[in-house]
């Protein structure tokens, strides 16, 4: 239903004026040189050309302790509750074509044999706007994994800044529309424009179905070993990560009170997997760095049909032991 | 709200308690609300979340069989945080269940068809599921014999059961004990599973195994089972990676793409040798 | 599963009269798990604990809550109800509800909240015990007495006498202790020496018992039953074996003019000497720092003049290590230094001296065979001032107890001195007379009446010399705080009594607590006042505190009887209170070893099958551990579990009483 | 070939060792990690002022022990943290070998903790001016300005344990995180949870922090962690007069007493 539009800067900004009243608008917003995803009100806090920010926005789906139900004590029986429902619709400004593409992902992933609620809720009053990349810097490869800077995958509406001060708006779908309505007046119609030359140059740095082939056939190889020696078991790949789902459900609280939440887990911590036992199916972490490469080019393929990597960098930018998930891949393309 | 909050349990009461071994309890659960109850059903095999409130929740088998109606059993052994608040509940008290989860044992499949049952120690609880869900629907099997095994004759559980099916005319039970692990008065086997299977050897032209223990015992059980006759594809055992959510979603019980949770539990030999050694 | 009972006393009135005990019953009936709940007046009473053996059959519980008092007092009393009825005793908590709630708190509502939240708190450290069982070591079955003063000398022959070896180590070259150096002895005027002397002998004689002079404790380590300690037998340059006593070695000695310990510095003594006539062991010691030959290797007088030959100098200091079951401590006391008293003058004039000196110059065997003779000149004093608590009392010279033998020994003095000096005047200024004890009193009274001694209250601000008299400045507080001169010829002080100088490093060799005085500790002040907090290792006489003769004596045979005692079993049983580590997740940082007050935490190397080491864990000695719980807080990884008191059980108390539920109101 | 390599080649060639452990360039520019099992990597073995990581952190790492004798390339706070673990139990003198970095870049060959104490002692330097001035700035502010300011910081954390994993002095096998009976650190990030973990991170390296900084350039969501060490660290020297990672012999100011400590607050 693609149909294209132009804005301008200053317009932009009304938009967003537009919007920010009846919607909670998550946007980057620069903290000490740092972009991080953060609720806005005003136009002039949200970054607009920045390469990534830190962690991905899929806390706004998925957020990092995200309470399933309430319980309370009463007479030796339990009331349990639902957390209320989300009122107001949340608007992603400004996130990057592949975070994008992680909703799709995402959405998939959890809604696909049992509709999670919390995530379905969520999801239904989530709209995207995605700006494309102007720049890019050695961690992305969103070109490698069937993505690309200006990629409209997951966005409902997307935007990508041409010349004058002007964007060229890409409306993806109904809800994009819905998006638009709140001010028509504001864009001016206009024709489908080739963005490439508008957008940054993300070389391809290998082949995803030849990546996908190569770590399908090896599980057991001394490189996983060796390419996984600096790996320390943090969780910080897997938090930062658009596409990781891995969770923990805790209770919080007591017998009397308190909720049962769901946790950001990581499958790089060396108890992810361990039984009560003390059995450990995955004890080392070269298996754990293998599970996480695994997963994102095997595993999420044959179960979605998708692979759980858009290529955001992410995961490269953060570990502190600079472990690399391309270089991974390219080892194995190179056997 | 259209969808269902897959994670709300249903709220069970613990109508009876039982010691079963050192540290080892069966609970039998009712439902809080009746509309639960008649909305339930599962099959042998599947598993469930129970959960203490305030310690949260812990995964695994519904122990009795789908064909007593009206509760469930779980037997568990007091290890981690929530199977040491289970292990403190009172009958009486509250806990939350959600499943079933899991796939469950083609019963039908086996139709006709010899039962060999091989347990040792806390791997009884999924095998007594069947062992009842054939023992109520005996007509459709031929030979069921049931090879039970623990470190001492204190760590045998269901011990009345054991004796109920000890004197039934249509079930062949072996019990065995470790060397060592024997009282004066024991009138079973003693010896490992393996050695006393071995001994036994029933046959395995037509029938199923279904295995389920220790890792050390299912691994030198398999290459008795298929010695004396039994195919990869007619050996069963049921997987316990940790879980979390059970609907294959939290990522802890993944053995590859394959989830234990939604996956299996239940999963004959010779898928099992497909999978990478990941459980 | 637990089924817990729980049990509110009402201590008489005690606590009901502030806590209303039928409230707190009710309101413990509602927590989850328990199963019975009731109050009654005497818990602890015959009935009281056939009503919980009642209710443990009739409600198979699993366990028991007792809300009474200290668990100090009754919790061994409940434990044993519990066990009776074949529970674990481990799984019987005692709540302190009448200290903690109805002797601090008034009557009302918030106290019995108070009440009924602490007994929740532990009916849920209850649900979270584990069963426990005694633990049992091995005694040996040896005393070591540390000090040969008359507490270590009791001590010694009562051990002795019950059949057991006993090591007696002494500082000094001799035992004796201050006792020795004592002329008669209230309040029965009874010669010091005279009834010493033979327990002296009878110590050297005893089979069972090893002398060990001139020796101080080293180091020690282990537990009650099993201790190990290391004895420094310092080198006195004379083989034991083959001196005979004869002294000739003494006479011979060219330096003659060092201060004589024995008699308080009143006297000279050679380098080479036998500290008094009665020494036991009856052999000299050489004095090194003094002595020419180590100063310079040319005098060799002693050896030469040495009929057996035993002057060895090129003695060493002996480490002996020996094993031994318990431990007595009797190091004594001593008195304040000359540096504590400027304003009396104490060193600056020759003619004040303290009582332990004015004790020399009374006794037939010191400097002046009994005469009383002031240092100064000579001369026998005619009027002679006593200054009581000198020292104690006195918050000032940061002493504020009293040294409780003043009294009793300046009356003494005094006299003792009017028996010498007939026409002599002795005034004696004190705070109050304290003479508590059987005959004291009688005995004061007697030097009042019988022999004239005045008695001044006041204290004396200023002893100061004037035209070769001293003058001594006070008040007299009976005389509206008149204040009082007196001339005096001689001025006897009654010093405070003190810890001994090295109290300290010697507790914490032993590691037994002690107080800001350097005294040692006792277990408890009323019930257990000769135990320490170490197990194994009692106190007897004046290391503990000031104590006359006959009560240094009691305690030494009571810390006598309970070494008996303990070596009258083969086994000990000790309570499971220890420490326990994960020896899985524990990562040998060693922490925990570097905390532990008990050396109790032990390395031990975990091997795989071939016997190489995979990694050194702690491993916790249950013979040595207190159950103090140090090292559980130092463990970082929670490694270490204290049994009775686990993390998770404290933990689920305090939770507990974080989430009180409106249903437990 | 340059000074760095020939030491690390002279290692291998003699048999000393199996796998050194020191710093390449990475794809993107920077510096990490490298593991070479034998001489023929070397040439990819560097050392400038980018090579920060605290390698350290790899002597407890099951894969890496595997592999029998082990070289490091260290600089100064690598070489602290040795005496610290050394102290503590984890590394015996001789159990690897060290490649010192000074402060001009050179490299030398330590063999054994008194040639790690001297070279520490000989290349002091001091904490970065950043930090000092940012502990400067937060001693000056108010007990409630403080507290507003840390529970932001804490606010931010997404609970991921990186400053834990890259901390060579973490190296528990079972961190307070992972117990659960009973559960001391609570799971969920939440003010309140995040408080729980930071503050049992800090105190349990308290007094033992060498000052590498690692946990604070790790943290995704920049919280300043090595602040409260440095801190705490700061307030012990004073107390007790000690500094972590200056001697093998270390004796932990918290859980050793001396003659000379002030225990006037006890009494």
């Amino acid at each position: 239903m693609n149909n294209y539009k132009l804005i301008t800067k200053q317009n932009l900004h009304s938009f967003f004026d537009a919007l920010q009243p009846k919607n909670t608008i998550i946007a980057p917003k620069e903290i000490n040189k740092k972009y991080y995803f953060k609720p806005v009100d005003k136009f002039e806090d949200i970054a607009l050309d920045y390469i990534q920010t830190v962690l991905s926005a899929k806390s706004v789906l998925f957020p990092r302790s995200d309470t399933l139900f309430n319980y309370h004590r009463a007479d030796g029986d339990y009331n349990i509750d639902e957390p209320s429902p989300i009122e107001k619709n949340t608007i992603v400004f400004g996130m990057k074509p592949c975070d994008a593409s992680s909703f799709v992902y995402l959405s998939n992933f959890f809604l696909k044999d049992y509709q999670d609620k919390n995530i379905k809720e969520r999801l239904e009053k989530l709209y995207i706007i995605s700006l494309s990349c102007k720049e890019a810097d050695n961690a992305c490869f969103c070109t490698s994994v069937g993505s690309n800077p200006a990629s409209t995958k997951g966005s409902d509406l997307n935007l990508t800044l041409i010349e004058n001060d002007t964007y060229y708006v890409e409306v993806v779908t109904e809800k994009g529309q819905e998006l638009i309505n709140y001010s028509a007046d504001l864009f001016q119609d206009t024709k489908e424009i080739d963005k490439s030359k508008y957008i940054a140059n993300v070389p391809q740095k290998f082949d995803v179905e030849q990546a996908k082939q190569n770590i399908d056939s090896i599980f057991e190889s001394p490189l996983w070993v060796k390419d996984s020696l600096a790996c320390l078991g943090c969780g910080i790949c897997a938090y930062a990560c658009p596409t990781c789902t891995c969770f923990d459900i805790q209770d919080i609280g007591s017998q009397f009170n308190g909720s049962r939440v769901r946790n950001w887990d990581s499958c790089a911590f060396d108890l992810f997997t361990k039984h009560a036992s003390g059995h450990n199916p995955r004890p080392v972490q070269s298996q754990r760095w293998r599970n996480r490469i695994k997963h994102k080019f095997e595993y999420s393929v044959e179960n979605l049909g998708l692979i759980s990597c858009v290529g955001c960098g992410r995961c490269i930018r953060s570990c502190p032991t600079s472990m690399n998930i391309v270089k991974t891949v390219q080892i194995f393309q190179g056997v | 709200m259209n969808s269902q909050n897959i994670y709300l349990p249903y709220k069970m009461r613990i109508e009876k308690i039982t010691e079963e071994a050192p540290m080892v309890k069966t609970f039998k659960l009712a439902f809080v609300n009746p509309e639960d109850e008649s909305n339930f059903e599962f099959k042998t095999g599947q598993f469930g979340e129970y959960s203490v409130f305030g310690a949260g929740e812990s995964t695994f088998c519904i122990a009795s069989s789908p064909t007593h109606k009206g509760y469930i059993e779980c037997t568990f052994r007091k290890a981690g945080k929530v199977t040491t608040a289970l292990y403190n509940c009172e009958e009486g008290d509250i806990i939350g269940f959600r499943g079933p989860y899991g796939n469950n044992f083609p019963l039908e499949d086996w139709e006709g068809k010899s039962v060999l049952f091989i347990a040792g120690g806390i791997g009884l609880p999924p095998v007594r599921s069947v062992i009842w869900n054939c023992l109520d629907l005996r007509d459709k099997f031929k030979d069921i014999t049931i090879l039970y095994g623990a470190k001492t004759v204190q760590d045998l559980v269901y011990k009345n059961e054991l004796e109920e099916w000890a004197k039934r005319p249509d079930v062949k039970l072996i019990t065995t004990v470790d060397p060592g692990g024997e009282t004066p008065d024991w009138k079973g086997e003693v010896g490992f599973v393996p050695s006393i299977l071995k001994k036994a050897s029933p046959k395995g032209e037509n029938a199923v195994a279904i295995v389920c223990g220790p890792p050390i015992m299912i691994k030198l059980t398999l290459p008795i089972l298929l010695e004396i006759g039994f195919t990869e594809e007619s050996i069963f055992t049921t997987l316990e990676n940790r879980m979390k959510c059970g609907i294959g979603q939290c990522g802890h019980c993944a053995v590859g793409p394959y989830y234990v949770c939604k996956d299996g539990p239940v999963i004959n030999y010779a898928d099992l040798q497909l999978l990478p050694v990941e459980y | 599963m637990a089924r817990i009972g729980v049990f509110i006393c009402h201590c008489g009135e005690n606590i009901a009269s502030t806590v209303d005990c039928g409230k707190v019953a009710e309101i413990s009936s509602k927590i989850p798990g328990v199963v019975f709940s009731t109050d009654y007046k005497y818990m602890c009473s015959d009935p009281g604990q056939t009503l919980i053996k009642d209710a443990i059959k009739k409600y198979k519980l699993t366990g028991v809550v007792v809300g009474a008092c200290s668990p100090r007092m009754h919790e061994p009393t409940f434990r044993k109800v519990v066990a009776s009825e074949g529970i674990n005793p481990f799984f019987c908590e005692m709540a302190n509800i009448r200290e903690h709630c109805s002797w601090v708190h008034p009557k009302g509502e918030e106290t019995t909240q108070k009440a009924a939240d602490t007994i929740r708190i532990l009916v849920e450290k209850v649900r979270n015990n584990e069963p426990l069982y005694p633990i049992k070591v091995p005694v040996t079955k040896r005393a070591l007495v540390i000090g040969g003063g008359i507490a270590g000398i009791q001590a010694s022959l009562d051990i002795a006498n019950a059949g057991n070896e006993v090591i007696l180590i002494e500082k000094e070259p001799s035992i004796g202790g201050h006792m020795a150096q004592l002329s008669e002895t209230f309040p029965t005027l009874d010669c010091s020496q005279c009834i010493l002397t033979p327990r002296m002998v009878e110590v050297a004689q005893h089979p069972n018992i090893t002398l060990m002079s001139y020796s101080e404790v080293e180091s020690l380590e282990g537990f009650i039953g099993n201790f190990k300690a290391t004895i420094r037998k310092k080198a006195r340059f004379i083989n034991e074996e083959l001196c005979n006593g004869c002294g000739d070695c003494t006479l011979k000695c060219p330096i003659k003019k060092i201060p004589d310990e024995f008699n308080a510095e009143m006297g000279k003594r050679p380098a080479i000497y036998v500290p008094f006539p009665q020494a036991v062991p009856n052999k000299p010691v050489i004095d090194k720092d003094n002595c020419t030959h180590f100063k310079n290797g040319k005098c060799q007088f002693c050896k030469t003049n040495c009929s057996a030959g035993a002057i060895d100098f090129d003695q060493q200091d002996q480490l002996i290590t020996v094993d031994v079951g318990a431990i007595v401590v009797a190091t004594g006391f001593t008195i304040k230094g000359t540096d504590f008293f400027p304003e009396y003058g104490y060193g600056k004039y020759k003619d004040v001296v303290t009582g332990l000196q004015f004790e020399r110059l009374l006794s037939s065997s010191g400097p002046t065979l009994g005469e009383v003779r002031r240092p100064s000149d000579g001369k026998v004093p005619k009027k002679v001032v006593f200054i009581a608590c000198a020292g104690s009392r006195d918050p000032a010279k940061g002493i504020e107890y009293c040294s409780k033998i003043c009294c009793m020994y300046t009356a003494k003095h005094a006299m003792l001195y009017k028996h010498k000096v007939p026409d002599g005047e002795a005034d004696i200024f004190y705070m109050d007379i304290r003479a508590g004890g059987k005959n004291y009193e009688e005995f004061v009274r007697r030097a009042v009446e019988e022999d004239d001694v005045n008695y001044i209250r006041g204290r004396v601000s200023k002893v100061y010399e004037k035209n070769g008299k001293l003058i001594v400045r006070g008040v007299d507080t009976l005389l509206n705080s008149t204040p009082v001169e007196i001339e005096a010829d001689m001025v006897v002080l009654a010093t405070a009594s003190v810890a001994h100088s090295d109290a300290e490093s010697l507790a914490q060799k032993l590691h037994i607590s002690y107080d800001s005085y350097n005294f040692f500790s006792e277990a408890h002040p009323k019930l257990r006042p000769v135990e320490t907090n170490t197990a194994g290792i009692t106190l007897a006489g004046a290391c503990q505190a000031p104590k006359d003769i006959p009560e240094s004596v009691a305690q030494a045979s009571a810390a006598a009887s309970k070494t008996i005692a303990l070596f009258s079993q083969d086994l000990l049983t000790r309570e499971p209170i220890i420490a326990v580590s994960n020896k899985s997740t524990c990562v040998g940082c060693f922490l925990c070893q570097s905390v532990c007050p008990y050396l109790a935490i032990e390395r031990e190397e975990i091997k795989d099958r071939n016997g190489n080491i995979i990694k050194t864990v702690a491993s916790i000695n249950s013979g040595l551990c207190q159950g103090c719980g140090t090292c559980v807080a130092f463990c970082r990884s929670k490694s270490i579990d204290l049994q009775g008191y686990t993390n998770n059980q404290v933990f689920s108390e305090v939770s507990a009483l974080f989430e009180r539920s409106e249903e437990y109101v | 070939m340059t000074e760095l390599q020939n030491i690390a080649k002279k290692l291998f060639d003699d048999g000393s060792i199996n796998l050194l452990i020191g710093y390449s360039n990475n794809e993107n520019g920077g510096t990490s990690a490298i593991f070479i099992d034998n001489s023929a990597d070397i040439d990819k073995l560097i050392y400038n002022e980018n090579c920060h990581q605290n390698l350290m952190v790899y002597f407890q790492k099951p894969e890496v022990k595997k592999f029998g004798k082990l070289a490091f390339v260290v600089s100064l706070p690598g070489l602290k943290s040795v005496l610290e673990i050394a102290s503590e139990n984890q590394i015996k003198d001789g159990d690897a070998y060290f490649i010192a970095i000074d402060k001009d870049g050179n490299p030398s060959l330590l063999q054994d903790f008194h040639q790690i104490e001297d070279f520490i002692t000989n290349n002091q330097t001091k904490p970065p001016m950043g930090l000092l001035k940012l502990m400067e700035k937060i001693n000056n502010m108010t007990r409630e300005e403080r507290w507003q300011y840390w529970t932001d910081e804490f606010s931010k954390c997404i609970k991921c344990y990186a400053c834990r994993s890259v901390c060579p002095l973490c190296y528990c096998t079972q961190c307070i995180t992972d117990i659960n009976i009973p559960q001391w650190i609570s799971t969920e990030s939440s003010p309140i949870g995040n408080l729980d973990w930071h503050i049992a991170r800090a105190m349990h390296l308290a007094g033992r922090c060498i000052g590498c900084g690692e946990c604070m350039k790790a943290c995704p969501v920049d919280i300043p962690l090595a602040l409260l060490t440095a801190n705490l660290n700061k307030s012990i020297a004073i107390h007790f007069g000690d500094e972590p990672g200056m001697k093998a012999d270390y004796k932990y100011p918290l859980s050793h007493y001396k003659l000379e400590d002030k225990e006037n607050f006890i009494r």
